[in-house]
């Protein structure tokens, strides 16, 4: 089970990762778009930060008000359009009244059908 | 003169309940710049333990209890929530300098309840040996969510007025499945059912009343360090959010003494009742109605509400509003 | 028809009992969607007091024990893992749709030992007055550990056959390791230590017991939310899981009975150790286990063998199990 | 102490990085890989997040199988060589029955040395 | 509220960003140092990891010494210019003494206002 | 002779104490590769338990004392601190092998205080019905303090002179600010001012004393997997610093216990208050020390006194020191 024939033949491909710093409190509605806009998985993880709208705590220490910390959501595609769509899309929808930053990423992934959309 | 008298030195005497110590401790470490943190899950864990505690005890109790006296402090406690949100919001609307969605959200939050101030109240009763229905920390809910699904209604009005729409449809029953779902109220409401339906005495007795104040003193320390922590981000919005909510706890306060008095006349609510009606309605709401609000009036800035709230409401109505209804009760019932 | 009767009342009536209670609570909030939520370091801690509480207690009481009478209880734990892990490979070999991997694997979760399920039935036993030998608890690794390791061993020598391999070699006494280091049997066994060789009874009696079952009342709502939360996961997979784990804990927990009786009157085994050894057979793990078989199974698919035993397997062993053991040791045993 | 001479002449070197998302459960066999393959360090942060297996909560709320979780390794190492070693032998060894993703991403460096193999 | 019409415009630009892991204990440190080379923001996460100066755990486990947990900070910024003065300003004051790394990578941003110094 | 045996045997026994027990079992399962783990939000938080605690024990009795009495132990406490850290500056010089910054930290460290130590003591002196003074505890700051300061003054000097730069500035009252917000010494003077100030028995009684010794016993086992943990550090470090943590705190224990008894004859300090005094010098910061020495003397390498601490050190100090002390106590004092 330890060799595949095809290891040798493993090759990277050109892809996008979008990067999603947001308010826990519209992760799962942004997640929804993610998968919405063709995005195949995505990871989660607890952040802080500073921006225009002040700190945001990490939900480490104890705070009265814990849905505002923020996470930090990446999102890998193998198609450049669906990752300039859910990164629009999100801006669109979220960010002129939540706070959060979205920018895109180059990245070379090997197994592609894992990013691209159940097509 | 007897009553202002006496209401000055339970009010100084409250300065030595260790339960306002720690709020006042908080605060002050905070200041100095402390780095002791309490964690968020022994916050989280110390929050549930107390709302089961009083959801367990009410249910207990509420088995043998007569819940028709339970409908006129019901009414009340429903007209309570959309008073102080009209209240609210037609104050916020005289004042200048104060953004409109702010206004909403910061009314809905002082209408909303605070589960931890509820605490609090109980054990300063238990301490005074004042009793109280059984069923009058569940009064909270019927006071909490009209105030938050009618600040989020009318704050959905005026956003599409204001968006040239004209057909406003706003998602009541959701708003009211997410106030129930919760973390407070759900915890709450389980507790309830948990005590009415099962044979949780040996439970409540050994475990979750013998932490009770104990918890609660540590809730206190942690909200007086955030009520320290916060006061900055009250600073950098309009100043008018800080002075309503170091009066509007009281008013809101006394207008439910003024109602659970006339319930105490008609239906013979409890003396005890009555404090817990005013000390619900003098509170505001820092566990649940945050996020409601969060998400159902977006366009509010948190730092106006939640600032407003933390640092000065919580504070407010737990140090003054309390030992203020406590010796209101006793000057008014002869206790 | 006596025995179907006491039955039926004893069931019902423990659905009164605030444990079970907890974990049916658990389950509904979480069909409601409630967002309470009990952190994960709160978790690890409860579970991580709870088997300290029974290693402590077990460690106390063993020190005047006889230990010999533990050898036909502790042989008949071995073989009921054993006969557990075939049977369930054996039944889901018969089945069709059903992955071999995700057969081993749940096969293996079902033989081994669940140290909630043994708290719960400890704090029954206790509510009933019925007596067990101090070591009985102790006999969980005795079924759990065989159980994974045979799980494990089968489930390898099938994939290395598959693949055309001829020798086989797997590292038992890795996975005995694995097993005795995961966080419960570490915490079960420091506590028997420290129970046989410190002077622990004072902190036992003054920290541990009086939170034990408090602890368990939350470790139980947790359960309930996971046993919601996680059925979704076992619709995805063949519904022959569900099935299985609807009816395995209670055939696996009469076997144990069975066996129980033997010694009982073989060697004196008492009826709650009898109660106790069916109990731990009926249970399937959900600390130790599925991260070991993760580990050692790494082709099954843990949706399978997970939800069928957090969603399922154990709340039928709670639920019905105990009670039921209970009502056939005191119809057995004219308790 | 505030002021090195070599400062002004601190310049970024092209180098690359791995991203890996592995369960909990096999992150010390991948962080062997690692260190095998020549990287000389990685930085883990605990993550949630979803795929083709399905869900994977954070381990921030109490989950019976907290091991499950995920997490999210990440290596810098100067040599693209390495970045690619790594990359291929998780993939090769875990991925087929574990779940989890990997991907190259190209950064700049300012200490080489830090970031390449003990030779 | 749902359509706007510059969405049609977003585009997206180059863009920077750096990424520290340290020590926690001097995070609020390198936080300033962001802030004063013209990062208008960062995020944090909590981190855990392995490099030249041994393991650190993350803060999940009970540690006697929390602080030398690390974490992950990452500042975009539309200006190279200033990604670099960060990275170089943290490497000059603090990685003589404290462990860390710091690396530079690409990105594409679309409300460059959000990464530009106020100027 | 007899002061020999006694100490023995008084040696023996105490391996039979939970604390100890507790202490040992975290060495012997992290040495065993256990995966149980108590997470940091419980450690963090029985820190904060078992300080308060101790806080409002002190405060609540220090309202009665006659704080004069505290003034030679307060001065002695600051000459130990003070002397430990010249002693350890001046052995680690002797020493090859050993960089100048490692031992200014490391004397640094042995010479402030462990509040785990602290509360251990407490515990064996209440087991032995040993009494001490209420505000003994509160002698922590005043050994702690100096000693920071002390070492990491001379560690910038050294660092200056080095360097070639003659002016040395060092902002000593930024180290005394620092070291009064490290979280524990924030806890332990919170709680003495809520205990001054409050009504705060009940709580006491209630909440934070029945849970000392359990959460105590918890702290142990975590202190004994990290003592373990941190042994591989230590090894990659100059043996000389494990052997210093072997012998050092017995070392300064007895200075501590010298001066004590001076204090005994001149002012009547305790028997019970000189065992504390000779324990807080035994023991070495764990919780704030570290961070504090590590931003005073970024160039010292953690791994060379945290490791000498918290796997030499600390179990020293408890396992050895304390029972130490209090046998020669009993023999000096005639208890
Ligand atoms: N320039 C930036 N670089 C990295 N993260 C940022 C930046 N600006 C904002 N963030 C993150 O996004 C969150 C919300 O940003 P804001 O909407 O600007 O308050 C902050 O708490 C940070 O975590
Ligand atoms: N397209 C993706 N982008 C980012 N993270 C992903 C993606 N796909 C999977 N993941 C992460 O990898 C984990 C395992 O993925 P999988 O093996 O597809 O279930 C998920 O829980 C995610 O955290
Ligand atoms: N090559 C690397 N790739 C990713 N992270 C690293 C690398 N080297 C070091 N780190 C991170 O930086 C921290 C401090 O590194 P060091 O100063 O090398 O001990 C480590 O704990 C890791 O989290
Ligand atoms: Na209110
Ligand atoms: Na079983
Ligand atoms: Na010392």
């Amino acid at each position: 089970m330890e060799h595949h024939p095809e290891d040798t033949t493993m090759t990277f491909h050109k892809a996008k990762k979008v990067v999603i710093v947001a308010e826990k409190i519209i992760a799962s509605k942004i997640a929804a778009v993610i998968e919405e806009q063709g995005g195949k998985g995505y990871t989660v993880v607890q952040a802080g930060g500073k921006g225009e709208h002040g700190s945001h705590y990490t939900s480490e220490r104890a705070a009265v008000v814990d849905d505002f910390s923020t996470v930090r959501i990446e999102v890998v595609v193998a198609d450049r359009e669906v990752a300039e769509r859910i990164s629009k899309k999100v801006v669109e929808k979220y960010f002129d009244k939540y706070s959060g930053i979205v920018y895109l990423m180059d990245v070379e992934i090997i197994r592609t059908t894992k990013f691209s959309p159940k097509s | 003169m007897e009553f202002l008298a006496d209401f000055f030195l339970r009010f100084l005497v409250q300065f030595q309940s260790p339960t306002l110590g720690f709020l006042i401790g908080g605060m002050l470490i905070a200041a100095l710049g402390s780095n002791l943190k309490i964690p968020s899950a022994i916050y989280q864990f110390i929050v549930f333990m107390l709302l089961m505690k009083i959801g367990l005890n009410g249910g207990i109790e509420i088995r043998e209890a007569n819940l028709l006296a339970m409908a006129l402090p019901a009414f009340f406690s429903v007209l309570i929530g959309v008073v102080i949100v009209w209240l609210g919001i037609f104050i916020f609307g005289l004042l200048p300098g104060v953004n409109k969605a702010d206004g909403f959200a910061t009314a809905g939050l002082f209408g909303a309840v605070s589960a931890s101030t509820l605490a609090v109240a109980i054990v300063m009763l238990e301490e005074e040996g004042i009793g109280f229905e059984a069923w009058a920390p569940a009064l909270y809910p019927f006071m909490d969510i009209p105030a938050l699904i009618l600040a989020i209604v009318l704050a959905s009005i005026h956003e599409k007025k204001k968006a040239g729409g004209s057909e406003v449809k706003v998602e009541v029953w959701q708003i009211v499945k997410e106030s129930l779902r919760g973390s407070a109220l759900s915890a709450l409401l389980l507790g309830l059912a948990l005590g009415l339906f099962t044979k949780s005495e040996p439970i409540l007795t050994s475990f979750y009343e013998p932490l009770f104040r104990g918890f609660l003193s540590i809730l206190m320390l942690i909200m007086g360090m955030e009520a320290y922590d916060r006061i900055k981000e009250l600073r950098s919005v309009a100043h008018w959010y800080a002075i309503y909510a170091g009066i509007a706890p009281l008013i809101h306060g006394f207008i439910a003494f003024g109602l659970g008095y006339i319930a105490h006349v008609l239906v013979g609510f409890s003396p005890g009742g009555v404090i817990i009606l005013a000390v619900i309605a003098s509170s505001n709401s820092d566990i649940s109605g945050p996020p409601t609000l969060r998400a159902g009036i977006p366009s509010a800035n948190p730092s106006a509400y939640i600032g407003a709230s933390t640092s000065v409401g919580t504070p407010v109505s737990i140090a003054v509003g309390i030992p203020l209804f406590i010796a209101l009760a006793q000057l008014v019932f002869d206790l």
